[in-house]
């Protein structure tokens, strides 16, 4: 395993380390691996909190800030934080207006997050209210089953809704937004490469050289099919596809199209394939309002890509346009 | 359940989990993400350091002990499944009884049917063993059973639902796991 | 080869163009590959031109906009620009108070920009001044060779001395100002995989498993030598040791630390590298007065970092904490 | 040096490029950074292509049209050296006068000396082959042994005098080059 890291065990701990040293305007809880903004709460906004396993950074830590995240829990590499820390989260961020708690749809996340709300309950703590993010269109959507994961549109959901929250609009709104941002938005996802979780010491799948996963997760889950590799224009075509077909994206205002590295991508692929998700788009006579295009939700050292597009009316843009001082995200102010 | 026969079940399954940590890591690696092993693993051990650093008075405490410690140190699915399943054994007087309490906890926890494929299909077949009034031993054969009846399922909860079909052919981590844990009550308790 | 691109040799233009549609406050020269800000050049103002081959993105074309460069020349994949892209770069940005080409030190880009400022001067075009960087202490300065390679503190140097050019500042000062930063910038790298050419289709060398390069440039050359992986703690020695005992960084307002990823590592392990180079400065007593942890000089899909850290006073760190507002650096506006 | 002449060299030498691509590349991958044959190559292309839409008037214009095209088409290092070699041959009127030429410009273009492991080391003989009198046959023989004579010395110009002394053992790619360039020519030029 080639890594720049430590022991395996440490390695969520070390990068906090490092993240705080790179960004002393926040505040690192290291015992309970919470990353805070540096200037605590605001009385009379809503606490946003969100969290998830490590190994995608920037998110959720990096998006922590002014116009987006309260605080973020790190959890173990590729494993959801666990109940104790998202109460710490939850009371370090509490302003009296309530939080938010923002968890990608995976079983761990939802279940540690709804023993965590318990607890915050049961302490008659800060008013909490879940949102569930499922996105990924890879996978099938079913009552019978765990649904579809959170990805991509988690990104953009906490940017917008960090805006909402800035403005010191009351919970139910800002949860409402939530949901409304986590139903237009729609992702798809492909591998050129396995990633390699820390603890494990060899790449989570095998994948042949003239190959690659169509359909996979953010956690080194295998994809939905195996295909033989193709150029841009094709893998674009793969991903987005079963986005346009799940969901009507024309009209409106626009996309907001995302364009996602998975940690061992390079930007300059990623602009090639954007320029190929766009053509795409336009054939289908789908706008673009607006591009982001980066390793902004990773998979350790996966090399591959995920697409998210979210449906924007006037609202959604003028929340994604609003200032947000991140070390993920950072405009406007 | 002696508070003394309950804590060298505890000391034999996480001996047994990390043992097995790179097998069930393996197993999560063909349908999950690579961690079931390592989680269950630093879990294990943070229970037995906890257990060591303040001999809980009772079998409800040391139940109840291991149950938080699992629910604050695993995280991911497995640390509210496994914990749910300690903290619920407290409140019975006897194995079979706390292992149905403890059962009827993951399935309230992880809203998961017998053949989703998960932990389910190796816990409800060992409460069934045992409330049909088999051994211990039975009932850790029964949980091997229910393990090795997930290799073929198509996984409808957790990670593995994510591959569809391609989730057939292995069997499910937590599934093993949960049988290491019948099999390490069977060759402690009485 | 696994990459997300279309034909190797189109992968230049292809990027550009997503790289146009993704930052449509840019205005991209697709004939010549040059990216230049939207709003044109500013009177009075010294105009700030760079480039290079391609395959380090961000750098250079995401470092154009407000704050930072005028316009950046991107040529074929790690093969520097030809002169003629640098004279439509230079006549475009020239505001009337005159250009500086800021230039990494290789044979080819020196000669082509050399090239391009002796055409301009043949036209009577702009005043060119040019700065050329050279900082990479794996390479053994010499008055008899190429001399050093010019590596991380580009970066560093285009968002400081582009501070000075939008205060108004004339040439001479702004070129002085240049070469102080130059003089100040210290990095050196290293590799855990090598990278991909595109036309060359496989890894410029082959590294086993179990080796890594120290020393290496960005752009697949291998390195001074090659030795057994070793944990991030001993890497950031590796890294930091020769660029400490190259100049004296002690005293003054303290360091930019700036660790760099090169394409295919994942902030996770940068935070862990730069923690360990936090400590190993705190120990050298120097101070780190700045961070910047993330992938802004690439190596196409190279595994692996660079650190460099450059001597601050004040004035530096005041220019380097000035606005900017570029796809691949933006603060304070 | 009749312009057909001279364009049936350009010719050859773009084929011979282009056979050898792979090589060239292979060799800078060793000691540079793995595009020495891809920059030729798409230089030669545009040079026929450029030569092949405005065909040039005389030997002079066909020069000055080839080493400009390789100047706005090739960068790298070897897009000015290579280009800088044409532009200044363009002024001579034997072939060995213009590559003596165009060998002073690469000199006062790139800096090197005989023996930092470069162009210069194929170059320079075979200038020296051509002053003395000997055929083209001859001075392409001394451009190999040139470029062979590169493969022990430890670079001091161009990427590979990063490596120090990692770069002795392999030839340099634009002294290979240039030993095609002079192979070319002596299957063309009388
Ligand atoms: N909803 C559920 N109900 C019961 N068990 C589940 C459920 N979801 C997942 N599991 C079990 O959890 C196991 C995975 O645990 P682990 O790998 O530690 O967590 P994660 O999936 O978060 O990485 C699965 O193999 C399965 O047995
Ligand atoms: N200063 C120099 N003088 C003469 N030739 C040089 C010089 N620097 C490099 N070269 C030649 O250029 C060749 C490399 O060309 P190429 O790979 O196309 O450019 P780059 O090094 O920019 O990638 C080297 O093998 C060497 O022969
Ligand atoms: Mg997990
Ligand atoms: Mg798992
Ligand atoms: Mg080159
Ligand atoms: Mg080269």
């Amino acid at each position: 395993m080639k890594k720049l890291i430590n022991d395996p065990a440490d390695v969520v701990a070390d990068a906090l380390r490092g993240m705080a040293l790179a960004h002393p305007e926040l505040r690192v809880d290291h015992e309970n691996r919470v990353v805070f903004r540096g200037e605590g709460p605001r009385q009379g906004k809503v606490g946003l909190v969100s969290g998830g396993g490590s190994g995608h950074e920037p998110m959720h830590g990096g998006f922590v800030g002014r116009g987006m995240l309260d605080a973020a829990c790190a959890g173990e590499v590729f494993t959801s934080p666990v109940p104790d820390q998202m109460v710490a989260a939850t009371q370090g961020v509490d302003g009296g207006a309530g939080v938010l708690h923002i968890v990608k749809n995976y079983t761990g996340d939802v279940m540690n997050f709804e023993m965590a709300a318990e607890l915050v309950a049961a302490e008659s703590g800060a008013e909490v209210v879940t949102v569930v993010v499922d996105d990924d269109v890879a996978v099938t959507d079913s009552l019978y089953t765990a649904g579809r994961r959170g990805v991509g549109t988690t990104v953009l959901l906490e940017k917008i809704v960090g805006a909402a929250a800035e403005e010191g609009r009351p919970l139910a709104e800002v949860a409402d937004l939530a949901r409304r941002v986590d139903d237009a938005g729609r992702s798809m996802g492909m591998a050129l490469t396995s990633c390699t979780v820390p603890a494990a010491g060899k790449p989570t799948f095998d994948l042949p050289e003239d190959q690659m996963e169509i359909g996979i997760g953010i956690h080194g889950e295998p994809g939905r099919r195996r295909v033989p590799l193709a150029p841009a224009r094709e893998v674009a075509e793969m991903l987005v596809e079963p986005i346009l077909s799940d969901l009507a994206f024309t009209g409106g205002e626009g996309v907001i199209c995302f364009v996602n590295g998975l940690g061992a991508t390079p930007l300059l692929e990623l602009y090639v394939l954007h320029a190929e998700v766009a053509a795409l788009l336009d054939k289908a006579g789908v706008g673009i309002a607006r591009s982001l295009v980066g390793p902004y939700m990773t998979s350790l050292d996966m090399a591959g890509a995920t697409v998210t597009l979210l449906r924007c009316d006037d609202e959604l843009l003028r929340l994604w346009d609003a200032p947000v001082v991140t070390p993920g995200l950072r405009w406007g102010a | 359940m002696s508070t003394e026969e309950l804590q060298a079940w505890l000391r034999r399954f996480a001996e047994l989990v990390h043992e097995h940590k790179d097998e069930l890591t393996a197993l999560d690696s063909a349908i999950g993400d690579a961690d079931h092993g390592a989680n269950l693993d630093r879990g294990m051990t943070a229970v037995l350091a906890a257990l060591e650093e303040a001999p809980p008075a009772d079998a409800a405490a040391l139940l109840k002990k291991t149950g938080a410690t699992l629910v604050s140190k695993v995280g991911g699915a497995s640390g509210p499944l496994y914990g749910t399943l300690f903290l619920r054994m407290a409140g019975a007087d006897t194995f079979p009884a706390a292992l149905r309490a403890g059962y009827e906890g993951v399935l309230a926890r992880g809203k998961a049917e017998p053949g989703d494929k998960t932990m389910v299909d190796a816990l409800g077949p060992a409460c069934d063993a045992l409330d049909a009034g088999r051994s211990v031993a039975e009932a850790a054969q029964a949980a091997a059973e229910g393990r090795d009846a997930t290799v073929p399922l198509v996984a409808r909860k957790g990670r593995a639902s994510y591959l569809g079909e391609r989730s057939a052919g292995h069997a499910d981590p937590g599934a093993t796991s949960t049988a290491l844990l019948l099999q390490a009550a069977a060759e402690t308790l009485s």
